[in-house]
């Protein structure tokens, strides 16, 4: 039974089209890619997922339909959202970011756990966690941002564009960092520009684009295609 | 372009042929007195109208030119004593030019600053009238302003023909290009300028034009009251028109104007309740903003508007 | 077609009403007395209940003229939020709808002002029961046929009190007391404005020093700077005019701080009979001037004190002694008139001779109530130990009292 | 002499430099492309050379004359209109009217001729003389966006700076907006500088393309060269590192 | 001086106690909430009928008026606000008809007279050679243990850290299952509990009439304008600066030019730098 199952969902930014009609699904423990260019709406399908826009179609989590939900809510079921653009709160420490991810838990044991786990797989934030969001690298606040999603103890974690604007040392460790997370049994839906890093980790590829699934598969069946390279650069 | 439909010339016929022909069924020098103050606040509201539902910038100081022009009429004729009708012109001329200086430094900022500024600014005036007193009359104001005409009646009549006279003028900018780039200013500064509009322009020529009629306004209630006192340049007169214009929907001018003319006689006749007057009142108010976030007049008379036109469309529907 | 059958009976009615002799078409109905004040304010709630009071007592006499009295009331709003504007309707909706024989009231200077070209426009009395200002009076000289409707019976005009306040400052604290050093301070409102310059002026002449002589704004909530600075001068007194400002804050402050100087001046809250104890006992020794308060100020005064505390239960404040004496004095002018009709009333109001229950009333040219010895007097009171009013200045009303300091400079 | 010459034009935000001594020029009757992955800077260069931005150094000449430093509205009406990359139109307001504002823009402004029938013309020529009367707040995307370029287009302009013609279009809508841009460009002799990300339509649309990356120009050629261009397609697709392409 | 340096710090301190609670909840939910000055007189006409009327102990009346007053707020919030938030002007017209719905309220309820509240601590103290009433170190010293309070709770609670975030980037909260339209309530029941604190505070040495709660309004609304919109440490800077400046020219110029110090601040800080002094934006 898959984890995350989406069904002909569609988008509209009042009047633009975002989404027309995604059918994609997430099994348990796996590490989805979504490719795609600019604007083929990519990050909209993550919003739609977390429900901090509205969509229509069906999506459902572990059998349970989200459309009804509230944002709150869908955090609560075990759905945490690593945003586009990181999405600090850039006055805040490093520590206080992470636990407010844990906003809506309520077992301290556990989320000290979840802590050391998020200090574990980033060892620079345990130096950095007095220190001010806003202060902090490109590639440290991307770390910021996923362990703050991880420390929701999501069964499914929704990364948006985690590469962006990063030094090419931080994003490999972010990149591994992210399969690490794969590896520890969290399912993934990772939204990527950067085509080959994507590809590297994930389990499945869907490609993006115009607001429609056009291609879907292994990244192997996918490397060799020219699928990629059409969708990305139209030739 | 919006036209003026024929069924908006006619309604807005009926109700200066309605306000003009009151005097003529015996009522006292009261009512008079009471619509000639409904109709100074009429000529404030549209000209707020103009401009800031126009442009969507809420001039929260509107009172500074409505006191600027009471004052320039209450200055000219208690202290230099100029015959009254030099009062109007004045008055306009210095509201126009004080819009001039205030609109430059304020005019860039939006929302709430802009609210805010203007607001500061009508304040600070108030402070200085009553700090300099020698000259201003302090808070007792400039008193022994003479009528311009004797006949409470006549002035009353004078006053409604300067409110058409505002409104023909405010409505034929509304809807000349003058008011579509005021209203694309409101939509979006930013493609205003794309489309090579200069902005700063228009906002401050709005300002202007709204200013001379509250300054025209200011001049004809100072000599309605016979007296001009630092409250016109009180925080609380500009919210009242807001609020006046805010329940008769904002944008329209003639929604202002209906605005003002019913929350000043609801105003007048709530004083049976004496001292729960201004509780009924703002009660009242508190339940027309909260279920009518629209406001009142506008909307309702657009709904009029469509149900009388309807049958005709059918009409003409058939006749094709 | 019915409807204007009934129209025209009425305009036909109207007509004949109006061509009839007024005297015959009055004799029946009430002699209608308009108050114009701000209703929702303590002054404006005593001033109508005084008038009821009086207009009570004189009906079950018999009323005047074999006609009863009856009360119009309209609301002069809140002068700081709402300006003369309602003021303004108040008097025409009183002479215009309602047609009133007289106007009674007032409490705002400015909005009193404003409305006065309505009144005579109007052509209805006036007797001012509240404002102070004497550019009220003032347009009587001015132009007497237009403005001789207007009629001051209280309170007495600040040009008059800054008078006996000069007298205060000269007899009382220079002279009796010897101080050499007092500050002045007012608030931001026109007579005071006119006022301070002119009593510094006096003190001066009177051989003080005056090293402080200031303005504050009626909305002023801290006033510790000025103490403080009353307090580094030296000065021995500081004099104070305020009637709109909040007065409870003024004492608060200055009793809270001990401030190391009395006080007293004009305190318009002060007057109230319940003010002490408002403020918590904390105006001890302030001295204000007053006009009225429950003393045998005439044989009515006690009297009319415990039966307006009797009938509304509290005491009454300054404008309720104006109100309750300005009915007396229309309803004496009238049966003097034999007629309500305006000019022979206001013919008959001009030789007003009438004790009330401040003292003898009787209006000078300006129409201005008199004042001084033998005639309505201004008072300077003071707040003594336990909420005990007693009267010290002047001289021959003091009769011997003892004006005392704060507790903390005993 | 080119109708546009960007000569070493830089702007920096705070710390980011947006744009680096960015160089290139348009020639009267070309259609330009600017390609680059988000955060290129395309959109800045927009905003610099229509005068919402002002550029920190360097040279911007339109026609020969130096537009750096003025207002937006007065390079529009030195024939230089954009559009912008959300559509911005005037809600409240009609589709007419919205297009009447450019052209009130004094350019244009002629007392002789109705502005109405003028931007009806427009109206026409863009395909939506049908929903002229309508409230835009009603009007589908798509049509938004030919009233974006309507609206342009009443200015009268020489050039035109269209920014991502094509975002939030579906797929049905982008091919007929494209034929539009292509016949504004061959009846009308429109220069055009454009920046969109659905690079099918952008390659078949533009001759020349000039490509950016993290505020710097890359290369400039035709479409061909661009895509097989190395830098273009790591900037594209990304560079993968080959620690995590071996795990 | 001394004094200059003692008075301005309990205007100061005050001052501070009003804008805080306003800009809070205008940091947090963007609501400009002009029933402030409401919640204050509130604040002081409950301790007032507790007190005077129902003979309750001076501490525990200013402890329900704050409670009471907050909970008050978050009825407003709820009832009034909540379905109006869409449009900035609606908010702006209802609260301020929220306020002066308080106003006539009150008017008709305790009449127009100054009521005193009595002071919770009496005498003087002389500090550096000023006098100074003993009711005023309290509100100094309250107002400094409510504002570390509030620091306190924003800084080490799980609610703290949801207001802070909300404000710094309330679509990142909502990615956190944090419930932005609860959180707004609590920070109006907050903002109202602060201004009612103010009142309850101040109301021993300033008056208590209906209209007390616009002049404090004003001042809430200059201050936070200079410190800039939003602003908790821009708001302390501002009420300092206006505290400080208004002592200063009571004692230097004259008390009658103090008022005007304000209103002339916001107008110059608008004009000169919109987004306040430590404001980051200057539209929203």
């Amino acid at each position: 039974m898959p984890l995350l199952e989406i069904e002909g969902l569609v988008v509209h930014y009042g009047k633009a089209i975002a989404l027309e009609g995604v059918t994609l699904t997430v099994e348990p423990g796996e590490l989805v890619g979504v490719l795609g260019p600019n604007g083929a709406g990519k990050t909209t399908l993550l919003k739609a997922v977390s429900r901090v826009v509205p969509a229509s179609g069906r999506l459902s989590f572990k059998n349970r339909d989200l459309g009804p939900m509230p944002a709150h809510k869908v955090v609560g079921e075990g759905i945490c959202h690593c945003p586009e653009g990181r999405r600090l709160f850039p006055e805040l420490t490093v520590l206080k970011n992470l636990m407010l991810g844990a906003y809506l838990r309520d077992d301290k044991d556990g989320i000290a756990a979840d802590l050391e786990r998020v200090y574990g797989l980033f060892p620079v934030l345990r130096e950095r966690r007095t220190q001010q969001a806003s202060t902090l690298s490109g590639g440290e606040q991307q770390m910021v941002a996923i362990g703050r999603a991880l420390m929701g103890r999501p069964s499914l974690l929704l990364l948006d564009e985690p590469s962006v604007g990063i030094a090419h040392r931080l994003k490999n460790e972010i990149f591994r960092a992210i399969r690490d997370i794969r590896d520890s049994g969290t399912a993934i839906l990772l939204v990527e520009q950067d085509a080959r890093s994507a590809m590297a980790v994930a389990d499945r590829i869907y490609v993006l684009e115009h607001g429609r699934v056009t291609h879907e598969g292994t990244p192997a069946s996918l490397a060799d295609d020219d699928s990629i390279r059409q969708a990305y650069l139209g030739v | 372009m919006p036209k003026i439909s024929k069924i908006d010339l006619a309604a807005a016929s009926i109700v200066f042929a309605v306000l003009a022909a009151i005097p003529l069924f015996g009522v006292t020098t009261y009512t008079i007195g009471v619509l000639t103050v409904c109709v100074c606040f009429a000529i404030w509201a549209a000209s707020w109208d103009f401009m800031s539902g126009l442009t969507g910038r809420e001039n929260f100081g509107h009172s500074l030119f409505i006191g600027i022009g009471g004052y320039t009429a209450g200055f000219l004729n208690v202290e230099f004593g100029f015959d009254p009708w030099w009062s109007l012109p004045a008055a306009a001329l210095t509201a126009g030019v004080s819009a001039i200086l205030i609109g430059f430094p304020t005019l860039r900022l939006r929302g709430p600053y802009f609210a805010l500024a203007m607001l500061s600014a009508s304040t600070v005036m108030q402070y200085l009238v009553i700090i300099f007193s020698q000259v201003t009359g302090g808070q007792d104001g400039l008193n022994g302003i003479f009528p311009i005409l004797d006949s409470q009646r006549d002035y009353y009549w004078l006053t409604l023909f300067f409110l058409l006279v505002t409104l023909m003028v405010l409505k034929a900018l509304a809807l000349s290009p003058w008011g579509t780039i005021l209203r694309a200013i409101r939509g979006d500064e930013a493609t205003c300028q794309a489309a090579g509009i200069n902005v700063t322009f228009y906002k401050i020529a709005a300002l202007v034009i709204s200013a001379v009629f509250a300054g025209l306004g200011g001049a004809l209630y100072a000599h309605y009251q016979l007296q001009v006192g630092p409250d016109l340049f009180a925080v609380i007169l500009s919210i009242n028109i807001i609020i006046m214009v805010y329940v008769g929907g904002m944008g329209s001018i003639y929604g202002a104007v209906g605005g003002a003319l019913l929350l000043n006689i609801l105003t007048e006749s709530l004083r049976a309740f004496s001292e729960y007057r201004l509780w009924i009142y703002t009660l009242l108010l508190m339940l027309i903003l909260f279920f009518l976030p629209n406001g009142l007049i506008a909307p309702a008379w657009t709904r009029i508007r469509d149900r009388l036109a309807r049958p005709r469309e059918k009409k003409r529907q058939a006749i094709a | 077609m019915k409807r204007r059958t009934i129209l025209g009976a009425g305009l036909a009615a109207a007509l004949l009403a109006g061509a009839a002799p007024s005297a015959f078409a009055q004799a029946d109905k009430p002699i209608l007395i308009g108050v114009n004040t701000a209703l929702q304010l303590q002054v404006g709630r005593d001033a109508v209940n005084a008038v009821k009071m009086a207009i009570d007592e004189i009906n079950e006499k018999g009323g005047v003229l074999g006609r009863k009295l009856e009360m119009v009331t309209a609301d002069e709003g809140e002068a700081a939020t709402e300006g003369p504007k309602v003021g303004i309707a108040a008097v025409n909706k009183l002479t215009g709808d309602n047609k009133v024989d007289v106007l009674i009231g007032g409490y705002d200077s400015g909005v009193t002002l404003a409305e006065l070209p309505h009144i005579s426009r109007a052509k209805t009395i006036f007797l001012g029961i509240g404002s102070a200002s004497p550019a009220i009076q003032a347009k009587v000289k001015e132009n007497y046929d237009q403005y001789k409707y207007i009629f001051r019976v209280n309170p007495i005009n600040s040009a008059k009190q800054a008078q006996g306040l000069l007298d205060f400052i000269s007899g009382k604290l220079a002279g009796e007391l010897g101080y050499k050093k007092i500050s002045i301070i007012g608030e931001n409102a026109k007579w005071v404005q006119d006022m301070v310059p002119m009593l510094k002026k006096g003190a001066i002449d009177a051989g003080l020093e005056v090293p402080m002589a200031e303005f504050f704004d009626p909305q002023t909530a801290d006033f510790s700077p000025i103490f403080s600075k009353v307090k580094e001068n030296g000065s021995q007194y500081l004099l104070v005019i305020l009637s709109h400002a909040a007065s409870d804050v003024f004492v608060k402050q200055w009793y809270d701080a001990k401030v190391p100087v009395p006080i007293g001046g004009i305190d318009v809250k002060s007057q109230d009979a319940n003010f002490f104890e408002r403020v918590g006992g904390k105006s001890i020794s302030e001295v204000t001037t007053n006009f009225v308060l429950r003393a045998p100020l005439t044989p009515k005064t006690v009297p009319w004190w415990d039966k307006f505390v009797k009938l509304y239960g509290t005491p009454p404040v300054y404008t309720a002694s104006g109100a309750y004496d300005a009915v007396y004095i229309y309803k004496e002018a009238v049966e003097r008139a034999k007629t309500t009709k305006t000019d022979d009333v206001i013919k008959a109001l001009e030789k007003t001779d009438y004790v009330g229950v401040r003292g003898r009333v009787v209006f000078d040219e300006l129409h201005e109530v008199k004042d001084g010895p033998g005639y309505v007097n201004e008072l300077f009171v003071q707040w003594q130990e336990g909420g005990k009013r007693v009267v010290v200045w002047p001289k021959e009303l003091a009769a011997g009292n003892k004006m005392i300091n704060p507790p903390w400079l005993q | 002499m080119s109708l546009l010459e960007v000569d070493n034009v830089s702007k920096r935000f705070g710390g980011l430099a947006a744009l680096k001594n960015v160089s290139f020029t348009v020639e009267a009757g070309e259609i330009t492309g600017i390609l680059g992955p988000n955060g290129a800077g395309k959109t800045t260069l927009f905003n610099l050379l229509s005068g919402f931005l002002p550029a920190d150094t360097g040279r911007i000449a339109f026609d020969g004359q130096s537009i750096r430093g003025l207002k937006p509205h007065r390079i529009v009406n030195r024939g230089l209109a954009r559009t912008f990359q959300l559509t911005r139109p005037f809600f409240g307001m009609t589709v007419v009217e919205n297009v009447i504002v450019g052209c009130l823009a004094p350019r244009v402004r002629d007392v002789h001729v109705s502005t109405e029938r003028r931007a009806r013309e427009i109206l026409d020529q863009v395909g939506l003389g049908h929903a002229a009367d309508a409230l835009v707040d009603v009007l589908p995307y798509g049509d938004l966006r030919r009233l974006e370029i309507a609206r342009a287009l009443a200015t009268r302009p020489k050039l035109l700076l269209l920014d991502e013609p094509f975002a939030g279009l579906g797929t049905s809508e982008i091919e007929p907006l494209a034929t539009l841009i292509r016949r504004l460009h061959d009846e009308e002799g429109l220069t055009i500088l454009i920046i969109e990300h659905k690079l099918r339509e952008f390659m078949q649309l533009v001759s020349r393309v000039i490509a950016m990356d993290f505020g710097e120009i890359i290369m400039t050629g035709t479409p061909a060269e661009t895509v097989r261009h190395p830098r273009v397609i790591e900037a594209y697709i990304g560079k993968a590192e080959a620690d995590v392409a071996a795990a | 001086m001394i004094e200059i340096l003692v008075y301005g710090a309990v205007i100061s301190a005050i001052y501070a106690m009003l804008a805080v609670g306003f800009t809070l909840i205008f940091g947090v939910a963007r609501i400009l909430n002009l029933a402030h000055g409401a919640f204050y007189a509130l604040g002081a006409y409950t301790v007032y009928a507790l007190t005077a009327n129902l003979h309750v102990p001076l501490l525990v009346a200013a402890a329900i008026a704050v409670v009471g007053v907050g909970l008050f707020g978050v009825a407003v919030e709820r009832v009034l606000v909540r379905p109006l938030r869409r449009s900035q002007l609606a908010v702006l017209m209802i609260t301020l008809s929220v306020g002066l719905m308080v106003e006539q309220v009150l008017l008709l309820t305790f009449g127009s007279e100054a009521r005193n509240v009595p002071s919770m601590v009496e005498g003087a103290y002389e500090i550096l050679g000023a006098d100074i009433s003993a009711q005023r170190l309290l509100a100094l010293a309250a107002s400094i243990v409510i504002l570390a309070g509030l620091w306190l709770f924003m800084q080490h609670t799980r609610l703290g850290s949801a207001i802070l975030a909300i404000s710094q980037d309330a679509e990142a909260a909502r990615y956190m299952g944090i419930p932005s339209d609860r959180i707004y309530s609590i920070v109006m029941g907050i903002s109202a509990g602060i201004a009612a604190a103010a009142g309850v505070l101040v109301a021993p040495f300033q008056t208590v009439i209906p209209s007390m709660g616009l002049l404090p309004l004003v001042k809430a609304f200059s201050i936070v304008i200079v410190g800039g919109l939003g602003s908790i440490p821009g708001s302390i800077l501002g009420a300092l600066l206006l505290g400080y400046t208004e002592t200063l020219i009571a004692f230097e110029v004259s008390i009658e030019w103090s008022q005007i110090v304000s209103v002339a601040a916001v107008l110059l800080t608008l004009v000169l730098r919109p987004a306040g002094l430590l404001g980051k934006r200057a539209a929203f």
